[in-house]
């Protein structure tokens, strides 16, 4: 397993596989071939980002560019959900919920209650979300947990590339509306990803680091901060369990509680504004069900109550430093 | 006589028609005794554009409906029986209680819901029309919808995606002149809804809703073309509500005496009659005998909902996952 | 101040008193007035529950009906607000912002931070929401989570009929854009309201019975249901202290905090679903900032994690009941 | 010569165009060096569209733009070196470097601000359009659209809106052939966006946008109709870009040279001066001299705009609420 990839061509090679196994499987987005009704190549773009790139030429037919229009391409992949299809639907930055959430939180998620289980839902929408590319307030932000709070979504956090490609060839697999959720920051990030398909089941939090000290539970980019800034701690001689629940809903709980259970002490790391956040979500769920257990208050550490600024003077500020992660799991640590 | 249709289907229509009103009228009915909970928007007066559409249709086509779903539902061929349970919050519903009114949804007869968000409908029945349409099935997909429903932005990208990726869609206005209490002249900023058609590049029909014939013409037409690959086809249906929005509406945004009018002279029942026994097609006493067939199937559907049992506690905690 | 009338008739009543006190308040929705383009009565309904009924003739030519277009018309509130309007916009259902979001969270929320503070945007998006009126998964949510964790937005969940008529007025003279949350079924309650205008400041909790063993910190609706726990729980020695925020953005913490210090032991009740809820908000809030006073885990009483059912035998057990805060009120009192 | 406007209207005219191509094809070349942060979208070879359109309006008068905004904000009279300071993330910028380019707003002379959201000016300009009606000053909102955005459902319900509430707005389409890499033969189901105004019950007119004094006529008379309470006009611009749809952009989509023919013979700036010059109205030198001047300008703005100081860490938290 020593191949090394990018979360960015896990995510391209999920979608290949899964494509190239089920035929059912189809991909569409704004540009997610890209070029089409233009003179050039028709998959000039393969996203915004590149990350669909290649999938039109090799399955053709199943890569659909689609006019801009959120609403009406997302719900067109649910109601294909809901015909024997398996869409994966790339809502290309996911701050543009906001003209398309419906058909994902109204209607996806809750076909099958409303519907007395009678109906499934296959759909995965695939999204960018995340700070740190001077993309300015409307390109940046987090919004998992307005998904990870409607009951009948899974939410999906990949922090590195193994993971990204597991859990996405878990959402596609998945009976249920799946939303998807890559750090535009870590597309670059690379990985030993192994070639052959897998699936990362929902649900199971990864356990970077273990330790006796310091719970810290992270999403996403966050964790890849927080295991910076354990080993830094580790050289300061506390000990960090540092947790990734990968998904958010569902969510891992039991492997949460027993680290806190055993710490005593936890930090919490969203890279989300701060109110109702996972964040929140996790201190709420400890609070509730390993109170006995905690001997110091909980650390939550996220962005401020302020929208994504632009300027990199500010958005380095704006997202969580590995400087103030650690600063909460000294100040969890020493606290009496 | 111009309809395609032989004997056996002009019964089918007129007995699916008959069937809408008799459930409609009946839930209007035990309504008013307060025994139906939340909020119910009749089909009653509409009945001949979900049938005349519908009839073109089988259970591998998807409709995706509206708040005003009954009647497409039974057009569709979902067991009223089980709809009237599902309204009366029964376990024995068709969604087991779970969905009431606005959410009956039957996908085995190729039902997509009724939906309690205005032009919901549209995006969803795109990905229906595509699926059919990748797997190369001949299957087409129709989005019922309301006038007030013309103008979300929802129904628009819908059109517009339809063309761009020629899907076997059809969007079904039905046009009966309200949304809630605002009038259609007031909110469609063009003349006929039908006039949207060429700014997404399908052609635009308008047809008389209490007209069955009209509507069983026009409709085949345009799906008959989506089937061929010929792509959407916006349908304005003119049609007009019995009842108010919902039940408890006074309507008193309505001339008096509009709907009294109505239901004397151009209902979709009334004016179907009078044409197949002037053919000499069918005779009343056939159509009298559906009458009152119906009338004990929604007897016996009533009887059944007020004796079924509720849904169980444990019910509140299931069917949200496929697998957690 | 002895005049009783409805939640309905405050909201109402606060419409018209700031309407004709301020010439550039204007009203505007799905049938505020009702009966637009109709041959009867324009003012046919007043709002699909009639909550603006009668404002239509009072204030000619300021409520207007809208066509069934949440992006358009929100949209145009907000447009409206920056250029010297302070437009009231009725979401006639909370549920229906899968279908407008973007024009609030986006747009409204973010201008003044993203144009460097030279923008103000006055606008007040009134909403329904809240089960028990077996109105099924779409009509019965209420998602205010959603909204708080903006930056950028008030957020207001008025619980009787004097604050909403005070937190409404408030609402619409402050600069921001405010989110004012009706519960349906409280439309129907009565209270003592005063005739005189009014405003309720923004970020004072209301506490609505004192006590030194419990916490109850409740949202809208339920914190009518926390009062009669609490009164229960008064009747075998239990002494709670109930505290309605009011808004749950700006947030009251400190009426909060100092609760949890004298109490040490804290329940919330939130309708909504559990998951980054104001459950869970106010959970972190008191474990991160409170902890030392914490004798007890934090007792959170909320819908479950489902869509909103619609049979009322489901619906019933969906909202949190009065038995289940009471029982979670002596699970937090006899814990040690 | 056809055009309405004066000698200093014209000078003005070219002034502006002149200041947005300096500015984009600075910030051009400038972002290939590194040094400008985010997402970047030029408006160059658009100019004579923001132009012709914002020399009818003053500042009570909105515009509502997009993603591509410099050639809107500068048309509107937002000052280009707050401009280019904010572009570079620096606390004099217009947003005090909080908001970059997609976020380039200043109220004070009526531009509502870039916009991130493609679709998301539409409802905002119907909002400032009727708080003008209301107050009867007899001020016009004007939304900014590409082709892209023409099929997003905001659009639609704006205009729709617009016309139900008879609303001085213009919403022009700025079709420049691509949204992203994807071409509005594709996306758009209609053959001219300008097709779809009869669905919202307006006007629609397709104009040059090469062409200053095609878009200037056209833009005029629409605005004109809107100020005297005739309602909203679509106005659709047929334009190119000129780079890619952001920086970075490879436009392998694109035909080789097509960009090239295009700056060579139908460029506005080209085409404008060619006729002011020929009609003897303004010389050559006049012109010359401005394009210094702009150059000028433009290097100033830069030389700030390196030199100016980034935000300051207490700016993080302010400027959220007016008050909290
Ligand atoms: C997105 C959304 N907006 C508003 C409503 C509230 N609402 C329900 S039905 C209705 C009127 C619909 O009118 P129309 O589309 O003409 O259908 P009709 O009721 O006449 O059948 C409205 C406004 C809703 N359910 N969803
Ligand atoms: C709602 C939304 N969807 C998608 C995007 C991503 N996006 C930004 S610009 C753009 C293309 C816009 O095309 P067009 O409207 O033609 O404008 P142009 O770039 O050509 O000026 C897209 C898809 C966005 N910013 N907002
Ligand atoms: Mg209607
Ligand atoms: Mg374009």
């Amino acid at each position: 397993m020593a191949r090394k990839i990018t979360y960015q061509q896990a995510i391209n090679e999920a979608l290949d596989q899964e494509m190239s196994r089920d035929p059912s499987v189809i991909v569409m987005g704004e540009d997610n071939a890209g070029g089409a009704g233009a003179p050039g190549e028709e998959d000039a773009w393969g996203g915004v980002l590149g990350v669909t790139k290649g999938l039109f030429h090799k399955h053709p037919g199943r890569v659909l560019d689609t006019p801009i229009s959120e609403s009406g391409f997302i719900g067109a992949a649910v109601g294909a959900a809901c015909n024997g299809l398996r869409p994966v639907a790339e809502l290309m930055f996911v701050d543009f919920m906001g003209v398309c959430l419906d058909q994902i939180f109204n209607q996806a998620a809750k076909f099958k209650y409303m519907f007395g289980g009678k109906a499934q839902t296959p759909v995965v929408i695939r999204t960018m979300y995340g700070a740190g590319f001077r993309a300015a307030a409307q390109h940046s932000q987090c919004l998992y947990n307005v998904f990870t709070h409607i009951p009948g979504l899974k939410v999906v956090v990949p922090s590195n590339p193994y993971d990204a490609k597991g859990l996405l060839i878990q959402a596609i697999r998945d009976n249920d509306p799946v939303i998807f959720m890559e750090h535009k920051v870590l597309y670059t990030m690379q990985g030993e990803v192994p070639e052959e398909s897998y699936a990362i089941p929902f649900g199971e939090a990864n356990v970077l680091r273990e330790g006796d000290d310091v719970t810290i539970v992270a999403f996403g980019r966050m964790v890849n901060f927080a295991s910076e800034a354990a080993a830094a701690a580790q050289k300061k001689g506390v000990h960090c369990e540092v947790i990734d629940p990968r998904t958010t809903s569902p969510l891992d709980e039991d492997t949460i509680l027993e680290s806190v259970e055993k710490t005593g002490r936890l930090v919490v790391v969203d890279e989300s504004n701060p109110r109702c956040s996972m964040a929140s979500d996790i201190a709420g769920l400890v609070a509730q069900k390993a109170f006995g257990a905690l001997k110091a208050p909980i650390e939550l550490v996220t962005a401020p109550h302020v929208p994504v600024p632009f300027s990199d003077a500010l958005e380095d500020l704006y997202v969580p430093s590995v400087a103030r992660i650690e600063a909460a799991i000294i100040k969890a640590k020493e606290y009496k | 006589m111009t309809s395609t249709l032989n004997r056996e289907g002009l019964l089918k229509a007129y007995r699916t028609m008959r069937t809408i009103r008799e459930f409609e009228e009946r839930v209007h009915a035990d309504f008013a005794t307060g025994e139906i909970p939340g909020f119910v928007h009749l089909y009653a007066g509409e009945e001949a554009s979900a049938t005349g559409v519908c009839m073109h249709l089988d259970r591998k086509d998807y409709i995706a409906s509206t708040h005003r779903g009954h009647g497409h539902c039974i057009a569709k061929g979902v067991d009223p029986v089980g709809m009237m349970a599902e309204i009366w919050g029964k376990a024995t519903g068709t969604c087991k209680g779970k969905g009431g009114s606005m959410h009956i949804a039957d996908l085995s007869v190729g039902m997509l819901g009724a939906n309690g968000i205005v032009g919901g409908g549209g995006p969803l029945i795109c990905g229906t029309a595509l699926a059919g349409k990748l797997r190369g099935d001949r299957s087409v997909g129709v989005c019922f919808f309301g006038d007030g429903a013309s103008n979300q932005g929802t129904i628009f990208e819908a059109m517009n995606l339809a063309t761009v990726w020629n899907l076997p869609a059809i969007f079904v206005a039905e046009n009966n002149g309200y949304a809630e209490a605002t009038s259609s002249n007031y909110s469609v900023a063009c003349d006929n809804i039908a006039d949207r058609a060429s700014a997404f590049g399908m052609p635009g029909v308008i047809v008389d809703g209490f007209d069955f014939f009209a509507v069983h013409e026009a409709a085949g037409e345009a799906i008959e073309r989506a089937r061929n690959g010929g792509g959407p086809t916006l349908l304005e249906v003119k049609v007009s509500r019995y009842y108010g929005h919902f039940e408890g509406d006074q309507q008193r945004y309505r001339a008096a005496g509009e709907v009294q009018a109505l239901r004397e002279t151009r209902d979709c029942l009334l004016q179907f009659r009078r044409r197949v026994t002037a053919s000499g097609e069918i005779t009343e006493a056939q159509l009298d005998a559906i009458d009152a067939e119906v009338k004990a199937l929604i007897d016996d559907s009533v009887a059944k909902a007020k004796a079924d049992p509720k849904p169980a506690a444990a019910d509140l905690m299931t069917d949200v996952y496929v697998s957690y």
